[in-house]
């Protein structure tokens, strides 16, 4: 068997097609999950009594049941009982479903790595409490989180990789799709990789430049 | 080593686990068959009646009923593989089974990949959608959604003629089933007789178009090449046809869902002569 | 303010009670003393006698149970009972600049220059004019023998040098009192002697400082007055530095110099 | 109808089990192999050789881009026509897991190596051990301390992402749950929810006290 | 071996040169002395000046490019040029035994028990009983008075704890020279105390020992023999204790101690 060039030519477009819609829904993911991570990581740091016992329990389901599982259970299951919502809607739900926790959980070991004579400093110096957070607190643990979010972005975008099991039509679905309909596997799983890789090299490049942009010991 | 099986006591998984390796993916002859006792068959396990798993978790349907009796005149133990439509060309070229038996559509492309033997069915496309919005006419769907399953005569067939329809795709039957039932899509395609069997036992549902494209067969498959199994095959067929053992088959299966309303002659076919 | 002249000009802590939560007696029970305008007092004891705990409540960094602090007779803190499980004071930011403090471990803001270090706080606190402050915190850099790195990162800088950038830091609020606790307890020899010359140089200039040290011949050099602190007392107090080193009053003095000196 | 009914139908919690059971089978087999192999990865990511540097570099960094479906379908598919490779779906999923697990525990492993400070060798050295002694009384125990932690993570990363070998035909537990969604769909419309909602705990059952070992683990070496 | 009896029973270093890879110069350049069997050297120099570079190569830990290090006579290591990039020394293990060494940074195997830290060179190495081993281990913590700690996992104890711990982890071994590398550098004075109150007992006992520190008292009171490095070459050498410290010879050596005092 031989590999068919035309082929990858003629098909190339739904590959493109396959990665708008992985970055779409992956974009919109992971905007949530941040959105997530950051609300979870403020209620774990304040101590919220309730809000915190709930943010941890829910941060344990996220962790511990994979996205193919909460999508089925979003796109299937929640029909049963009255709540439609369209694949988009559950792919990007389930995107920050599971990312929130993964982000919240590098947000808060960010805040907390901060060491408390730092904030013990600011109080001497005479900074409000919002002049420490401000230009003290977070500078810093943004720093420290950056690498965890950078990852947990990465993970993410891979992640979206299963939202064909609902009929999403992103890179994957192309794959499986072109497989089995003109039984193509060399060149579709070809043109898979070749997707995933021009989606995530740069993001990972990126990642790698931001950390070095805030780490403040190695600029 | 063996993996573990679920589902069925009657289904293991393939006997040679993921590390070891065959010198190559070639078909394995009768003979070896013979010699493991088992022979390995790829089958539906939630397309009811033709492939599907009961509630003892055994295996039944259409294609498996036949499938025991291939096992049984060999002489060995059918052991199953549940597939997706979409995967049955590559479990044969890449040897994960002898045979599949997934009511499988022959059709030009993928008498490329597979050898086809004798039919033993034979279909056409249907249509089924919702009693309120009947679809009754490809026309129809013009800019509407489409359920299909990956893989599937249906998909090939409205990629190529219906290219204003939007085909909404899902790997597995009880996927896409479930969306019709959600109200994914307009209507769901494929193999006339499944959306007629499906229809008849989900309320509030109609098959709209009942005959659409050519008439397919279908028919079970082998690797390329694997002359002998062919061979057996298509004399089992033949000799099955003489005791009108489709038939037989239609009624322990097929009859208990689609009742009267079908004429059994216009889907069995014996001694593989369509 | 018509206070008469007998009165203290400088700082003062008056039966001071400091106790942390869950623990069963104070870890400062009862401590006074006064540290005149311009003077440096130098507070000794073992580990675990409360050094830090008297700097961080002077400080604000600790709620205290009774007693008070003032400055100029200005009291800025009274203890309240039961507040153990309070946080820091709320005392107003313009009289936490009044108290300088610098810590043992290098606490300089990581995100910020050297300069940027020193000149948060007086622009952002006391609303001074950038360039005044940054050509002040030049003129501080340069006292410290720094001139030339105000647009360093700190983790560029070695821990004496960083130590000196947190002392400038301090200093530019003009604070009354200035406390400084073990800030050469984490440095190798040669940077103990840079930093504690910048501090030596700054009693000179007549800075009201309470320093905790376990740099005897540094605290000898240095102290206008020493309290020896045990148990959450004042074990010993003297104006006299060669005299308490030479002929200490008490036996829990005599053996805890006794710590430093061998044979 | 409630659909929660169709949980008390015989033979669903049984067969969801079984299910469960290959789940449980994949991730034992390929976390079990995962060491050997993340072991010896470790160390080849420890070597100075330039050569072998790259390869590991190159190795690791396509399995962390690559998404676990893409390489399942890489292995399932591909290896068996570019290598006459025959894998059936368990086996590929075991191979991209142990691949993918040998390769993030190989991380780990040269992560911890690394971490142990120059003057345990030396301390060694110094008393006397063998490079071999030194290496197995001193410094692997400490490095597998060190690790521990984030290779039980990973198991559970492994346990999670098992879920995807429904997408190549594996019968585990979500495969086993739709055959019974499919058997059940005329008596028990609504059954999709209280499966899928029963697969979900499954998963969280078998991740969770993983997860707790982790974080217990973390906490109790973490002073030292 | 029969050596006449004027040769020096000890340990001997002569002409030692040592350097890095890649620096223009060597750090240790032509060093020669030597320590009497039961006396105590006390090697002194500014940071930087390759006293932890002495006491490695001496130990085994960096390969040397000239001169030879010996004990009682025997020739361990002789230097090799052009070795700057080589390996640690490839001496038996029978060798190093001879030589301990204890570092400043708490090198306790922290997955071993206090017993199990002590015994485990003698049992592996040494090929000694097992029992004898524990007994004379719990001997020689309780010379250091730690004697109910020998259960106890290395996090449990104190940085003094420790670093008497890592001593017998040496002693046991019943090497003929101790290295002790500013053992004390890293912990509170207290803890400073009870350490070298450990390595004074040791020398009362006879233990020959090369120590690096910059605690001058201890220095002083400990010393037989002193030498004072800097810029690779030994600028002051002295037997006297008492006369280096207050009367040194060299300017270098003045300019050196004067870092330790204040005023
Ligand atoms: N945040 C705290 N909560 C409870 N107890 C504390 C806290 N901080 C300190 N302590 C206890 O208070 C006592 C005094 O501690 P402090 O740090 O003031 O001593 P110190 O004299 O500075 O000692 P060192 O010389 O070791 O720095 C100690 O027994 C200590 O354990
Ligand atoms: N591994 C190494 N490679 C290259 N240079 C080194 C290495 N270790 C030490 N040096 C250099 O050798 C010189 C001597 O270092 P050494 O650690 O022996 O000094 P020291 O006298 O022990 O100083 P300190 O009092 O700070 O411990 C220094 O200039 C140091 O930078
Ligand atoms: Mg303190
Ligand atoms: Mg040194």
């Amino acid at each position: 068997m031989t590999f068919d060039w035309s082929f990858v030519q003629r098909y190339a477009p739904f590959f493109v097609n396959g990665t708008l819609m992985t970055l779409f829904i992956s974009v919109f993911g992971i905007l949530l999950a941040i959105a997530v991570g950051l609300v979870c990581a403020g209620v774990e740091i304040a101590r919220i009594p309730v809000a915190r016992q709930i943010v941890r329990i829910y941060i344990e389901l996220s962790r511990n049941t994979p996205l193919l599982v909460q999508l089925y259970f979003l796109y299937f299951g929640l029909p049963k009982l009255g709540v439609v919502w369209s694949a988009e809607t559950c792919a990007i739900v389930g995107l920050g479903f599971l990312g929130g926790s993964y982000m919240a959980e590098a947000m808060r070991g960010g805040l907390e790595a901060v060491p408390n004579v730092q904030r013990e400093t600011a109080y001497v110096l005479g900074l409000t409490s919002t002049q420490t957070i401000t230009r003290v607190i977070l500078p810093q643990a943004v720093s420290t989180a950056i690498p965890g979010v950078v990852a947990n972005v990465i993970f993410l975008f891979k992640e979206s990789s299963v939202v064909s099991a609902i009929a999403l039509a992103d890179v994957m679905y192309m794959a499986k799709d072109l497989i089995g309909m003109y039984y193509s596997t060399y060149e579709s799983l070809f043109m898979l990789v070749v997707a995933y890789l021009v989606i995530l090299l740069p993001i990972s490049i990126f990642g790698t430049w931001l950390e070095r942009r805030f780490d403040y010991e190695r600029r | 080593a063996c993996g573990p099986s679920a589902g069925t006591p009657s289904e293991a998984k393939s006997s040679d686990t993921g590390t070891s390796s065959s010198a190559n993916a070639k078909a394995r002859s009768l003979d070896e068959i013979k010699k493991s006792g088992k022979i390995k068959i790829a089958v539906f396990s939630d397309k009811a009646p033709f492939g599907y798993v009961d509630k003892d978790g055994k295996y039944q349907g259409y294609d498996v009923y036949f499938a025991e009796q291939l096992a049984k005149d060999l002489g060995v133990d059918p052991e199953y593989t549940s597939v997706d439509p979409a995967a049955r060309v590559d479990v044969l070229t890449s040897n994960k089974v002898d045979l599949v038996l997934a009511n499988f559509t022959v059709t030009d492309e993928r008498k490329e990949k597979v050898d086809f033997a004798k039919p033993y069915m034979k279909v056409a496309l249907g249509v089924v959608s919702p009693e309120s919005a009947q679809i009754t006419d490809v026309s129809q769907l013009d800019g509407k959604t489409l359920i299909i399953a990956k893989g599937t005569t249906a998909e090939t067939w409205f990629e190529k003629n219906a290219p204003n329809v939007k085909l909404q795709k899902y790997d597995q039957y009880a996927d896409a089933y479930n969306a019709l039932l959600d109200g994914r899509g307009d209507a769901f395609s494929t193999d006339n007789t499944e959306v007629l069997a499906w229809a008849k036992s989900n309320k509030g549902f109609k098959v709209g178009i009942t005959h659409l494209g050519d008439d397919d067969t279908i028919a079970p498959a082998v690797q390329k090449g694997n002359t002998e199994l062919l061979n057996f095959v298509n004399d089992e067929i033949v000799k099955l046809g003489k005791d009108n053992f489709f038939h037989k088959d239609y009624q322990e299966t097929l009859e208990p869902v689609y009742g009267n309303e079908v004429n059994p002659d216009d889907i069995v076919v014996e001694g593989g002569a369509v | 303010m018509t206070e008469p002249e007998t009165t203290c000009k400088g700082f003062e802590v008056n039966h001071l009670v400091k106790q942390y939560a869950n623990a069963d007696k104070p870890v400062l029970d009862d401590i006074s003393f006064k540290v005149e305008h311009g003077s440096v007092l130098v507070v000794l004891g073992p580990s675990g006698s409360g050094k830090s705990t008297l700097l961080r409540t002077i400080a604000g960094l600790e709620p205290i149970q009774g007693g008070t602090i003032s400055i100029n007779n200005q009291v800025i803190d009274a203890g309240k009972p039961g507040t153990e499980r309070a946080g820091r004071s709320d005392r107003s930011s313009e009289l936490r600049t009044r108290i300088g403090m610098v810590f043992q471990s290098y606490d300089l803001f990581p995100n910020k220059t050297v300069l940027g270090n020193i000149t948060m706080a007086p622009v952002l606190v006391q609303k001074r004019d950038k360039s005044e402050v940054e050509a002040e915190a030049i003129r501080l850099l340069g006292r410290v023998g720094l001139a030339d790195r105000k647009d360093s990162w700190p983790h560029e800088l070695s821990g004496g040098q960083r130590q000196r950038v947190a002392i400038c830091r301090a200093l530019i609020l003009h604070p009354e009192v200035l406390l400084l606790d073990e800030i050469t307890a984490a440095l190798d020899p040669e940077m103990v002697r840079e930093v504690l010359d910048v501090v030596l140089e700054l009693a000179k200039s007549g800075q009201t400082m309470l320093i905790v040290t376990h740099e005897m011949q540094f605290a000898r050099a240095i102290a206008d007055h020493i309290i020896l602190l045990d148990g959450g007392h004042i074990v010993e107090e003297s104006y006299d530095a060669q005299a308490f080193f030479e002929h200490p009053q008490t036996e829990r003095a005599q053996q805890f110099l006794h710590t430093f000196e061998f044979e | 109808m409630s659909g929660a009914e169709i949980l008390l139908q015989p033979g669903v919690f049984p067969r969801l089990l079984q299910g469960l059971w290959v789940t449980v089978w994949i991730a034992g087999v390929s976390v079990g192999a995962s060491i050997p192999v993340g072991l010896l990865m470790g160390w080849l990511m420890t070597l100075k050789n330039p050569v072998i540097r790259a390869a590991m570099r190159i190795y690791l960094d396509f399995i962390r881009i690559m998404p676990q479906l893409a390489l399942l379908f890489l292995a399932y598919y591909g290896f068996a026509r570019w290598f006459d490779w025959n894998l059936d779906a368990t086996g590929a999923c075991v191979l991209v897991f142990i691949l993918w697990g040998g390769a993030e525990l190989g991380d780990l492993v040269r992560g911890a190596l690394q971490s142990i400070p120059k003057v345990q060798y030396e301390s060694s050295y110094v008393l006397g051990l063998s490079p071999w002694q030194t290496f197995s009384r001193v410094i692997l125990p400490q490095a597998v301390r060190r690790m521990l932690p984030a290779s039980v993570n990973l198991a559970t990363r492994i346990v999670k992402t098992t879920s995807l070998a429904v997408l190549l035909g594996v019968v585990e537990v979500i495969k086993v749950g739709q055959q019974i969604i499919d058997a059940n769909r005329f008596q028990f419309p609504t059954g999709t929810l209280w499966i899928y909602g029963v697969i979900f705990f499954m998963y969280f059952i078998v991740c969770w006290p993983l997860s707790i070992v982790a974080r217990r683990l973390e906490k109790r070496w973490s002073n030292d």
